[in-house]
């Protein structure tokens, strides 16, 4: 079984400006100790997948539906109050973008560090304060006991994100949830929180789900990687072969939008035309269809389902006609 | 460098016809600007509004005020107690006694005489039938070239007494109106600033002297003594005396000094045979035009006294007159807006004739309708709001805008002190400043310390220091945002940063506070006027209202409706003014875009 | 620390200053002086009385006179020290020197009030001003107390009928004068239910109603206050960590959101303060409560200008050392803000 | 070599901060560029990388004239634009013009797109208004969008148009050096592709040359010909794309190169990192000597504590004490 899974999630927000489908059937699951990437551009639902896996979503103007959302074969959905609580930050626990706000600049670290322990498991003071010192520790922080009485503020940018880390962790949670945990660090930080957040992966057994924008990110941290694209999945599959091989168009696109750090640099980018839609006014059919190259007649009046492609020892999944043409002759020419 | 290498390039895809034909296209792709966007939210925000509608209402009210058949809202009644509210389909009181024959109108009867809407001369009418008393009404439209308001009363005898009331106005008013003479009244003026000392008064002796041996008309010197008083001249005496043989007025006239700009002569009808100091050789040669002005002058005087030397070529039987009332009716503006004011009179009359409403919300303990007095009340309190705050406008923006603009120390320095004005009780310095000036006021009158715009201004300078908190922010943060630093790289100016990105940016907040401000100052007028401060009896305004509800709460008695209707009224507007100001607020901050 | 509250010393020495002498000097200049009665005083009469309180002085004199402990009674210590007269303290006078002068408003006397001619300024203060902080501090609790928990229910619910009625109330406080209000609870709750007094002082059951009058404004601001403040902070990303650490809602609101949530209150309780000093003036004369503020205004009305004068400096040295005191308890609060910095 | 069009020359940027006295003595000066000096030539794009406080933006503002250069110089075509008065300065803010970085601070919210194109040539006393009105279309035109559309207001547009909109303004005075500084940060990768591919190809067209200020390498190196490499307010390498990627010379640049990681799971997996310890010092007190010595993880081959005390100056591509060495490993180029 599943440590998480997810069948067909639906989160819509219900504005005045009409329905948004921020998330619009996204199925997955996630296996222990296993790394699985959220990829997509702002506005593609994968932040509100994340929330709405913890119950975060502010509900309304939020409504989370879902045939199966389910931790350990527990479904998150019919979870009262109190228990999604015991689930929060115990069993699942989430990192956030931005340390600077994530962080309550009120409070000292220690007492935000000490309270998840005084919630979930009972424990003195003391002993809460002995363990989030040790958590600091294990994030790498220097002089623990003294930051435990520091305020946010007196940290850096690095280092809180540090500090979340630790807090996420400081109850072994089975699942880790990570928001865009480097987005908001520069690139020599960033590299020291990902090295951070594998081997504590690897210490702790933690299954991820990194979500972010950051092909790179994910390429590096990733055991499976989804794509969204205006709150819908549009490829999921290995890392390996994702990047091998991309199969949707968008996936494509994407790739090949990022500039590298090695080959040539001569040619122009293959950048994606036009812009993202409008998550209130969808068009009809494949959401991607008016930047798509590839469209046909079909895209225009149908969504596209989730082809399976290729073998069955490296699933992997596409939502485009094209593809579902083309079939496993594709998908064994990339897997050869 | 020269704009050629702009125009002609032809470095651009899209050549200059294709242009011009886009741009016409382009109309159709006008953008919605964030003030209209703002329009737009603003109205589908309910309570706001409502908010608005009814502030325009509020302020049509206030405004066409004089248009309204009310009662006078100064006219005292002989009453000794508030009268409470009464239905407006109630049967109206019996009307008191008419007043006897000749007196005048200060006594107060009910209909007409208590609420005269400034001034009316009156016939009184004694018919035998209706058929007579239309002819009498037709008579005292062609004498006065106004239609007459008529009352009917069963007289005593079994006839009808009528009551045939013109209105009159500014025009009617007894006076010379030089202004209007045809033959140039260029000579009709001396500079009085020009010989006299500042602090003594001087008088100024002038016999008039009638040139071809007529007599005066004794009328005519009242007129040019109610002139004089309009231009701050105060007529001392007049007797007739003799010179070389030939009857003469001698008209005294205190002067004050100081007046800077130049004074009608006030002389009608007559040679100036000797003077005071400081006539000029124009005054002297002054008798020509002074007999043009006699003729001219009788045109414009008195409609009473006409009609009152007319009497005997009236048609019927009977008729007296009655008397004139001079008082006004409230309290006058001058300038445009008393013009404006003089319209809706005239309108008033037209569409209500002497038709008005009773004591609908009751009166004050001195016999006044509250009703009218919370509409013109309105008035003041709509003046003193304006006039503060646009004070507090014009010292809040540039305080702000320069601290925020100038930035560093000066800013902090600056910003110290608004933070220490807020921190004290101001308003006790400024309650002891109030104090201060109207004693000085009381003490000096030769100052001419308009103590009413002292109060404003005072109000208003210390409604600013929000605003500049609020002025300052803006700029600040606009100072350092990319777009200005844009316009910086391209080389504008201070002053086109300043016009052009940051007022129009710093615009919808400084409405918004606006908004807020004045229902502050409506506050602050009604919390002095309560201590006593501000806007003085028989001024009326919201603040007096309330305190006169304040004042007649007993356990004996409930005058309910002296604390019920002042408090409705200017509760409900206040709130009007904050929910319109929290509703402009959201509308306006383009954060709030895309939200409800 | 320090170097905050010796900067703030500093200003507070710049403001009375200010405020000492704008209202001295116009005083000074004001005819139709205190003792400008209905009768003309016999000329030897109004010369002792000039003498008495100085006014045969020069300006300048009487004005350091009126402001600092010195002496200027003494000629002759005047011509000893040139025009630098002003440096003797009062204590260097000679024991039993009669003196007719007072301490100066530096060493805390206002002199004597120029209409209660048996009293000084200090006498009717000391007489007035417990009464009118026992109705300030009453009416600041209830306004803390109400403005807070109305603004926090609203904000929990934000758009619900709770929320939207409490605004409207919030609103209403703020737009209508408090005198009205005080006349409708009068009615409403003296005369027609008899269940309050009508006026006076002494009892608990006095200071209810004025306490409530003149608390209520201050509790509608507080209430917008705290709801904005507990808006913003409930949408902060450190409440939703809060949540997905599991903490309950309850704890979630007590302990990160609301010292957020109440920081905009506790900047507001200095103007707040200068405000229930300010509405005490009316609260005081429709409930006839014999507080200073009921003085001031008689000494406005009557131009008694020591005593006006006495007041205002007094309220706001008042004023200013509580939003002094405001200010660091601010620091407190917010570990972010650091008063050097200022 | 041509002459070079941009000369920065020991250019130096101190703000004072700080707690304030009574009556506000500075109290600290943060050195956000302290004693930087390259060229720009004619037709050339020179990266300018570093972490966020390197002080690569405040160097940007103040070769724009935002801010006024504590020491140092600034010429333009050989002639110093540093420190002259607004008027005089008025002919090279035609040639140097700048892009900023959030699409949504950038323009100003109530100005249409025809008046926020018209504005430079409006400020010059260029064209008539009805000529600045095609211009605009014609800029529209250039940037890729619809030409229709200038009459429409910033918040119609997505973050990418506008940045577009701000290359237009950037390019309407027809200048010959634009400071880009992170016109690409704030946008979506497939975005981010739109707007770079744009400026490479009006660099074509009109023979720009930028100044491109970024902290991602990979867009970078794709645009720039040299590269500077900025830490603590000082450039610590400076070099040809080529060179600098693949055989890159300083501690700090081999640091940045190997923190970025690759879109390519199997070169992620197996490369060797170097990850940095601690953060960036704060340049209120920067470190003594080399300013990266705390970070450094080289240090060890340099012998004594040279880089403690002494400063290393910038050589022909490097500050460091460490000799140039050809065959230095490069984490990028590791395939």
């Amino acid at each position: 079984m599943a440590l998480l899974d997810v069948r067909n999630l639906r989160v819509r927000f219900e504005t005045h400006h009409g329905v948004v489908r921020a998330v619009d059937g996204v199925s997955f699951s996630l296996e222990e100790g296993e790394t699985l990437g959220l990829v997509g551009e702002s506005g593609s639902g994968k932040s509100v997948t994340n929330l709405s896996l913890m119950g975060l979503v502010p509900q309304p103007p939020g409504v989370v539906e879902a045939d199966a959302l389910t931790l350990e074969g527990r479904s998150i959905l019919e979870m009262s109050d109190e228990e999604l609580r015991r689930v929060r930050g115990n069993e699942v626990s989430m990192i956030f973008q931005d340390p600077m706000t994530s962080l309550n600049p009120l409070l000292t670290i220690g007492r935000q560090l000490t309270e998840v322990l005084e919630v979930h498991e009972r424990v003195t003071r003391r002993e809460a304060r002995r363990r989030a010192a040790k958590g600091l520790d294990d994030v790498g922080i220097p002089e623990p006991e003294k930051r435990l009485d520091q305020y946010p503020h007196e940290l850096s940018g690095g280092m809180r994100q540090r500090v979340m880390i630790a807090m996420g962790l400081l109850c072994s949670p089975k699942v880790l949830l990570a928001d865009e945990p480097t987005t908001a660090l520069d690139v020599t930080i960033q590299a020291q929180i990902l090295e951070l957040m594998k081997s504590l992966q690897e210490s702790h057994g933690t299954a991820i789900v990194l979500v972010t924008h950051d092909l790179g990110v994910v390429a590096g941290m990733s055991d499976r990687v989804n794509v969204m694209y205006a709150g819908k999945l549009v490829e999921t599959a290995s890392a390996e072969a994702l990047f091998e091989s991309p199969r949707h168009p968008y996936t494509a696109g994407l790739l090949g939008s990022v500039p590298r750090l090695t080959g040539d640099t001569g040619a122009a980018l293959d950048s994606i035309p036009g812009s993202p839609p409008d998550l209130a006014a969808l068009p009809g059919g494949c959401a991607f269809r008016p930047r798509c190259g590839q469209a046909i007649d079909r895209c225009a009046s149908e969504v596209p389902p989730l082809h399976v492609l290729g073998s069955s020892s490296s699933p992997r999944r596409t939502a485009c006609f094209e593809h579902a043409r083309l079939g496993g002759a594709a998908a064994q020419g990339g897997d050869a | 460098m020269a704009p050629t290498d702009i125009e002609g390039s032809s470095r651009w895809a899209l050549d200059e016809a294709e242009a011009k034909r886009l741009q016409k296209e382009a109309r159709q792709f006008k953008g919605e600007s964030l003030w209209t966007d703002a329009r737009r939210r603003l109205r589908r925000n309910r309570t706001a509004s409502f908010a608005m509608w009814f502030l325009v209402m509020f302020g049509g009210t206030s405004v066409l005020a004089p248009l309204l058949p009310l009662p006078s809202p100064k006219a005292l009644s002989l009453r000794d107690d508030a009268a409470p509210p009464e239905w407006p389909w109630a049967e109206p009181a019996p009307l008191p006694k008419p007043p006897a024959k000749g007196t005048a109108a200060t006594k107060a009867t009910r209909n007409l005489w208590n609420n005269g809407w400034r001034h009316r001369t009156t016939l009184v009418v004694d018919a035998a039938d209706t058929a007579a008393l239309e002819r009498a009404a037709s008579w005292a439209a062609d004498l006065t070239g106004r239609a007459p308001v008529v009352e009917v009363h069963a007289a005593g005898s079994g006839g009808l007494e009528g009551y045939l009331s013109v209105p009159m106005l500014r025009d009617d008013v007894p006076r010379v109106d030089y202004a209007e003479l045809s033959d140039g009244g260029s000579v009709n003026t001396w500079d009085v600033a020009a010989s006299e000392g500042r602090d003594a008064f001087s008088v100024i002796s002038l016999s008039l002297i009638d040139a071809e041996g007529e007599s005066f008309d004794p009328a005519l010197v009242s007129a040019a003594q109610a002139d004089v008083r309009g231009r701050r001249l105060r007529v001392l005496l007049s007797r007739a005396t003799s010179v070389e043989g030939r009857a003469a007025w001698l008209v005294e006239a205190e002067l004050r000094n100081g007046l800077a700009h130049p004074v009608d002569v006030i002389l009608v009808g007559g040679r100036i045979v000797s003077e005071g100091p400081g006539l000029t050789d124009a005054a002297r040669s002054g008798e020509q035009s002074a007999r043009a002005r006699l003729s001219e002058g009788i045109e414009h005087a008195d409609l009473g006294r006409r009609a009152a030397a007319s009497l005997a070529a009236a048609p019927i039987d009977g008729v007296r007159y009655a008397g004139t009332s001079y008082e006004d009716g409230y309290w006058p503006f001058t300038g445009l807006v008393g013009a404006l004011d003089d319209l809706l009179i005239e309108a008033r009359i037209a569409i209500f004739g002497s038709w008005q409403t009773g004591n609908w919300m009751g009166t004050d303990s001195k016999g006044r309708d509250l009703m009218s007095r919370i509409v013109w009340g309105s008035r003041t309190s709509i003046l003193v709001a304006l006039i503060a705050s646009a004070c507090s406008l014009l010292i809040g923006v540039l305080y702000g805008a320069f601290s925020g603009f100038v930035g560093g120390r000066v800013d902090n320095l600056m910003m110290r002190i608004v933070d220490i004005l807020y921190s004290i009780p101001f308003i006790f310095v400024v309650i002891f400043l109030i104090t201060m000036v109207q004693g000085l006021a009381e003490a000096r009158p030769d100052l001419e310390i308009d103590r009413e715009l002292v109060f404003f201004l005072v109000i208003g300078a210390i409604y600013w220091l929000t605003m500049a908190r609020v002025v300052r922010g803006q700029v600040l943060s606009l100072k350092n945002t990319e777009f200005i630093e844009a316009a910086r790289v391209m080389g504008a100016s201070t002053l086109r940063i300043l016009l052009t990105h940051v007022v129009p940016n710093v615009l919808s907040i400084v409405i918004v506070y606006l908004t807020l401000t004045i229902p502050a100052i409506m506050l602050f007028e009604a919390f002095l006027s309560f201590l006593g401060l501000g806007v003085e009896p028989p001024k009326v305004s919201w603040g007096l209202l309330a305190v006169d509800g304040t004042q007649v709460i007993n356990p004996i008695k409930s005058y309910w409706w002296l604390v019920v209707f002042p408090a409705l009224a200017m509760g409900s507007t206040l709130l009007a003014l904050n929910v319109l100001g929290d509703g402009l607020r959201d509308a306006l901050d383009p954060k709030m875009r895309g939200r409800s | 620390m320090l170097r905050f509250l010796f900067r703030r010393l500093v200003w507070l020495a710049i403001t009375l200053l200010v405020v000492m002498s704008v209202s001295f000097f116009l005083m000074k200049n004001v005819p139709g002086g205190p003792f400008d009665g209905e009768r003309k005083l016999d000329a030897q009469i109004e010369a002792n009385i000039q003498k008495k309180y100085h006014l045969d002085w020069p300006l300048w004199r009487q004005f350091a006179h009126y402001v600092g402990p010195f002496n200027l009674d003494d000629e002759r210590a005047l011509l000893a020290s040139g025009d630098g007269g002003l440096v003797l303290w009062r204590s260097e006078l000679a024991e039993g020197e009669p003196t007719t002068a007072f301490g100066g408003v530096l060493a805390g006397d206002f002199g004597p009030s120029f209409r209660y001619k048996d009293f000084t300024v200090n006498d009717i203060l000391a007489q007035s001003l417990p009464i009118s902080m026992l109705l300030g501090v009453l009416s600041m609790m209830f306004a803390i107390a109400l403005g807070v928990s109305a603004g926090i229910a609203s904000a929990l619910r934000p758009g619900s009928g709770i929320d939207l009625s409490l605004r409207l109330a919030a609103t209403a406080g703020i737009a209508l004068p408090n005198f009205v209000i005080a006349s409708f609870l009068v009615i409403v709750l003296v005369f027609m239910l008899p269940l309050l007094p009508v006026a006076g002082w002494g009892t608990i059951r006095h200071m209810l109603l004025p306490g409530f009058c003149l608390g209520l404004v201050f509790a509608a601001y507080i209430a917008r206050l705290t709801r904005t403040g507990m808006l913003e902070t409930l949408s902060a990303d450190y409440i939703r960590t809060a949540h997905a650490k599991g903490l309950s809602s309850r704890t979630v609101v007590m302990r990160h959101a609301l010292k957020g949530g109440l920081l905009p209150v506790v900047s507001y309780l200095g103007p707040a303060t200068a405000g229930i000093l300010t509405g005490s003036l009316v609260i005081e004369r429709i409930f006839f409560i014999p507080g200073t503020g009921s003085h001031f205004i008689n000494a406005a009305t009557n131009r008694d200008y020591t005593l006006a004068m006495g007041v205002t400096i007094l309220f706001t040295v008042l004023v200013y050392v509580l939003n002094t005191v405001v200010d660091m308890a601010y620091t407190l609060l917010d570990p972010r803000i650091d008063l050097e910095d200022e | 070599m041509t002459s070079p069009l941009l000369q920065v020359r020991d250019l130096h940027k101190h703000f004072p901060v700080g707690s304030k006295g009574l009556f506000g003595r500075p109290a600290q000066m943060l050195r956000a560029v302290d004693g930087i000096s390259f060229d720009v030539h004619p037709g050339e794009t020179l990266g300018l990388v570093g972490e966020s406080g390197c002080g690569k933006s405040t160097c940007a503002r103040t070769i724009v004239g935002l801010h006024e250069p504590t020491a140092g110089t600034v010429m333009y075509e050989g002639a110093e634009i540093s420190g002259l008065s607004r008027k005089e300065r008025a002919p090279y803010r035609r040639k140097i013009q700048m892009i900023f970085q959030d699409p949504y601070a950038s323009l100003d919210p109530r100005q249409t797109v025809a008046s926020i194109l018209a504005e430079p040539l409006k400020i010059h006393y260029l064209a008539k208004p009805r000529e600045r009105r095609l211009h605009a279309m014609q800029l529209l035109d250039a940037v890729g969008l619809n030409p229709r559309h200038i009459h429409r207001f910033p918040h119609e547009f997505s973050g990418g148009q506008r940045q577009r909109i701000g290359v237009a303004r950037a390019l309407a005075m027809e200048p010959d050096l634009i400071i880009c500084d992170e016109p690409v940060s704030a946008l979506d990768v497939s975005i981010q592709a739109q707007v770079v591919n744009l400026l490479e190809e009006l660099q074509e067209r009109f023979g720009l040359s930028y100044l491109f200020i970024a902290h991602d390498l990979a867009v970078v190196r794709h645009i720039c010909d040299r590269i500077a490499v900025m830490y603590l307010g000082k450039i610590v390498e400076i070099a040809e794309r080529d060179e600098l990627f693949e055989n890159p010379q300083h501690p700090y640049t081999r640091a940045l190169l190997s923190a970025v990681p690759h879109p390519d799971p199997k070169i992620e997996r197996t490369r060797e990192r170097i990850v940095l310890e601690g953060d960036v010092p704060s340049p209120l007190d920067p470190p003594s000597g080399c300013r990266f010595h705390p970070r450094c993880v080289e240090r060890g081959r340099v012998t004594g504590d040279r880089c403690v005390h002494e400063e290393p100056a910038l050589g022909a591509r490097s500050a460091c004490h460490l000799p140039e060495s050809a065959d230095a490993p490069s984490p990028a180029a590791h395939t």
